[in-house]
């Protein structure tokens, strides 16, 4: 079953985990929180305008993490947090893993901080029980892709393309590639992220890896003043083309359970 | 100042922060620059570059009028005169020759003041590669004159509008392109900032300042001053006079000092000092000097400052305007905002215990003030 | 080039041909100047100011990329990089010492791209002297940067609105306000002209021009070439090269091309050649290089052209831009449009028998750029 | 008797020459015709505007030599020209002196050409007949003030004060003791010129001398549209001073009569 991974900043708009529960609705398998930042170095113009208008209403990791404890009781799916190495180390990573957890955060993706400098923060989510999910290049080198493979937890993150955040006109041809490769290293789901702008762009990364995650196209609805069920409309049509790659390739490759991201 | 570690530590600071897309360029880099700093080709080619063409060794001039005013024996070592007018032409020529051994047809580079943008554009030009600059809008605001230089030398000036529209996002924005470009370009990194080996590499580039005044000195001064930014003529300097006993100060601007307001922090792909609110959010800095504009601090400053070896300081942006003025009518130098920083700190500082009188004091004088003009147009008179 | 008669004629050229209450002044600078240059206290302060102060030696770059295009090899002699951005240091330096000697406490100077004006102020900040300046109504619009850094440096900078409000009526005001200020002033004239002892006195001082490059080319180049506005840095680089068989050519602004389009006449203090109609009223020269906007040259330059040992050639605006444009994105130096009109006469002479495929020629970049960006403005791209 | 010799610049206005009238109708014992050059050295704003004036309408030294034969049967006083070295020198400075001679004119003053630079227009002038006036100031050391008092013709200029032309509040401090030591080497009269701005300026430098010029007092006046009656009123006054000074000190010293500068 391909998996759906759409992205949500958190705090964006005051109804923000409106946008979540209508995810879920459409069949998301997992939602991807961003805990904005003041310098998204990975990101385009779209994340960067959506942490930017969350950052300018106030939100702050804790108001996030309230509002998510506000909801967890309507929440089935997994909740992972997206941010970058300067809000993980603030505090010291130990304490960051377990303020997600006891938000009920499950996993974690932190674009700069590359294998090499995961060390301490490895160990501060295993400890807490958060899945740290490890990103993997198109420039990425055989041996360190065998050990992203090795280290990361829930799934691996297949950059698609060597570019930032940001929808493109069509799935960029460094991802299958991408994909393939990390499959012959890794049990683990590969979920191709970055640029996946439409269903079918979705459907054609499903068809190389396990899975997708969705961002800047859904943000920019949220951005031009889409609702939560426009939102849910917009998911449900990546779920469809999803299920649709499913359909074709009924069992294409068997691989472990791991951590619950597909209940 | 010896190399970081494998890891590209200084101490606690330094690593390489950086999303997986550019971990092979800056390795890439790493192994490139090694090999070239064991080349003796390379030093070659470099040195008569900095002597033919950026004019080095830039002189050391004693500040006479100022000295006799101050009780202090004042000497400047004079980065303005140097081609481009700063001490970023170290830097940039030496990243040029390493790119070009690499293969590189582009250059990225981030620019505050505008001077690291104009050195870039100028070795792109001589070097024959494309230049994209990455400038803030309310620098380009600001530094007007030095984007018209880098236009004129055929290199691109793309304008940056997010955030503070300043260093901090021109580096953002500059970073983001490398991921786009890395296959083609080098990303020229302009300070002692930047995921490993910047800080390292960039300071072993402007070693020449430090190993120039050093030769030039007749005796060990008693303190070493220079501003600091991103730290990379401060760097430069200390380098030449860590294994003395010359006192290292660096000077931030008051509303960018890192160093002494920061707590540590990632951001741009190293960790050090870094001015951010409780969650980690990065501050705006707030300068009048657009090189300094800046709310991080190189990794190995935040090393010297934590162990003692360099103490750091900030003066305001009024003692900044004073100073540019009080050089300019003492000794017939108009230096840049950036490096007035360090004068404002010997005008306040001489005769009082931080800077005894009959002290010795060797300053690094990072560049000139042409750019400043309609910045100081209203200090005139 | 030798010293010139005692009446301070080269050839039939120069003399002194000021009011009689300026004779004295005349006859007691050339006193001084005379004293001075047998004096080797003097050239040993000179020589330290040069180096310590102004950064001389100033660099010889190989410009490799338009030496390949075109067919020549071609040595840049680099006064863009000494200190205040252009070869009027050397001379002003030396003018203030004798200043100083003479127990003047103030200078006087007209200048017309404002790097005379520049350097004077600065020289007058380091010896602790007023400096004012006079300058064109037109040229204080087209070099406002030159105009800051002057009242920066605390000199007072004065409008003149007179005649063509460029550099000629400049002198004028300069000459009538040294008249009445004679007994504490010394008039610190900026180029070869004026009357005696100045052109001898200035080429002497830039000498050093000429004589750093001598020693810095291997062999002596086939053609030595610079810029000539009134003519100091032309004459500075030929003095070193007088001796040898090295061509010498000159290039004026067309505009402003009295070797090329004057006759003898008498302006300023000196005769020379000068542009001038059947009358002998002076007419305006028309160049966008304000420091080449003028219609006469210095006598040292129309006896070297009369006798042929050098040779003039004029270049038209269009030509200096684009020279301007080529050797920025070229070498990445972006040169004085000043400057520019030696490197536009080799942009143009290179493969013709001006100057031949396989030449090897020394240009004097005698400045920088910096000041030009508002003229430049419309060029970019 | 004092001799007063105002200036004027030739062409200044299309009539210039009824006030060269005008001034001898007042009293002038000879009148100097400014020759405009681009660039007055020595000149002020007031006689820099004068020349500028008279050049911007097109004059030139042939219209002006011209316009004075045109009137030369009116005129009873001998013409000084007054020009720079340039006008001198274009033609050669033989060439020249006769053009002058032939318009009648019949004294030379150059400011520009010291003594030292006078040799060959010293030849010239004596040649054509011309009186080469030459100037001292109040710096010219003893040696040469003997020297100019020996080569100069008609009568010697002294400039009255370090300064270039134009009005001031008062005689300058340097006019009297100037013109007391030219009278010590010289048997010539003794001109003060430079600034004497009002009959009682012109009173005290006579005092001093043996005469005055008045120059940028009058072209302002000119410049500011008087008429020619004016000028001569202005003139007058200068001559009605200046006889007074001739009544108060009856024969101070005696002079031989040079080149008739005082018919
Ligand atoms: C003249 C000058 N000095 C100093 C700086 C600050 O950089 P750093 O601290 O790396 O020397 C800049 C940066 O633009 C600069 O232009
Ligand atoms: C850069 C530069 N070059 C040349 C000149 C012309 O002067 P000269 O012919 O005396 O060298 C000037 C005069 O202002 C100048 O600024």
């Amino acid at each position: 079953m391909k998996q759906l991974n759409p992205y949500l900043t958190g705090g964006i708009t005051p109804d923000w985990t409106d946008y979540l529960l209508a995810y879920q609705e459409a069949g998301a398998d997992a939602v991807e929180i961003g805990l904005p930042f003041s310098d998204p170095m990975m990101d385009g113009a779209t994340i960067q305008q959506a942490s930017d208008q969350a950052l300018r209403r106030g939100v702050t990791i804790d108001s996030i993490l309230a509002d998510l404890v506000a909801v967890r009781a309507h929440v089935r799916i997994p909740l992972i947090a997206m941010t970058y190495a300067n809000l993980v180390f603030r505090d010291g990573p130990e304490t960051f893993c377990r303020r997600l957890a006891g938000a009920g955060i499950s996993g974690l993706i932190v674009p700069d901080v590359p294998v090499d400098e995961a060390g301490r923060l490895e160990a501060a989510a295993t400890a807490a029980g958060i899945d740290l999910i490890l990103l993997a290049a198109p420039v990425t080198a055989p041996d360190r892709l065998a050990e992203i493979g090795r280290r990361s937890r829930g799934f691996v993150y297949a950059v698609s393309v060597m570019d930032t955040t940001g929808e493109r006109d069509a799935l960029a041809a460094t991802a299958a590639p991408l994909a393939r490769r990390l499959r012959e290293v890794t049990e683990l789901p590969v979920l191709i992220g970055f640029g996946i702008s439409t269903p079918g762009q979705a459907a054609a990364a499903a068809r190389a890896g396990d899975g997708v995650v969705i961002a800047s196209a859904l943000m920019r609805r949220v951005l031009e003043g889409a609702s939560p069920d426009d939102l849910r409309a917009e998911v449900a049509g990546f779920r469809a083309a999803l299920d649709q790659v499913d359909q074709e390739m009924p069992v294409a490759r068997a691989h472990p359970e791991v951590s619950g991201y597909r209940r | 100042m010896g190399s970081p570690t494998e890891a590209g530590r200084f101490g606690e600071f330094g690593g390489r922060y950086v999303p997986e897309s550019l971990v092979p360029a800056c390795a890439a880099l790493e192994a490139a620059f090694r090999q070239a700093w064991a080349d003796p080709a390379f030093h070659q080619q470099l040195s008569r570059l900095r002597t033919e063409y950026a004019g080095r060794p830039t002189a050391l001039t004693p500040a006479l009028n100022l000295s006799a005013d101050l009780g202090v024996t004042l000497l400047l070592k004079r980065e303005d005169l140097a081609h481009t007018g700063s001490h970023k032409i170290n830097n940039v020529l030496g990243q040029a020759l390493l790119a070009q051994r690499m293969g590189k047809t582009r250059l990225i580079a981030e620019t505050g003041a505008g001077q690291h943008g104009v050195a870039t554009a100028t070795a792109a030009a001589l070097f024959g590669m494309r230049a994209t600059v990455y400038m803030g809008e309310r620098d380009i605001e600001r530094q007007r004159l030095n984007v018209f230089r880098m236009e004129l030398l055929g290199a691109e000036v793309i304008p940056v509008t997010s955030g503070s529209r300043t260093l901090k996002d021109a580096t953002n924005e500059a970073m983001r392109a490398w991921v786009a470009a890395v296959d083609d370009a080098h990303f020229c990194l302009g300070s002692v900032g930047g995921p490993h080996p910047y800080p390292w590499l960039v300071r072993e580039l402007q070693r020449v300042i430090g190993e120039e005044a050093r030769a030039q000195t007749p005796t060990v001064p008693d303190v070493v001053v220079a501003c600091v930014g991103g730290g990379s003529n401060a760097a430069g300097t200390f380098a030449g006079f860590v294994d003395t006993d010359a006192r290292l100060i660096g000077v931030e601007a008051a509303g960018g000092a890192a160093m002494t307001n920061g707590s540590p922090g990632v951001v741009h792909g190293y960790r050090s000092m870094v001015l951010q609110d409780a969650d980690g959010q990065v501050l705006e800095a707030e300068s009048i000097a657009a090189g300094l504009d800046y709310p991080g601090i190189g990794p190995e400053h935040a090393h010297l400052g934590t162990t003692g070896r360099a103490e750091y300081r900030t003066v305001d942006d009024a003692e900044v305007l004073a100073a540019v003025v009080r050089l300019a009518r003492s000794e017939g130098i108009i230096c840049a905002l950036e490096s007035a920083h360090a004068v404002a700190w010997v005008l306040r500082a001489a005769g009082t215990p931080d800077l005894p009188t009959g002290s010795t004091v060797l300053l690094t004088l990072s560049g000139r003030g042409d750019k400043d003009m309609a910045a100081l147009a209203g200090e005139i008179r």
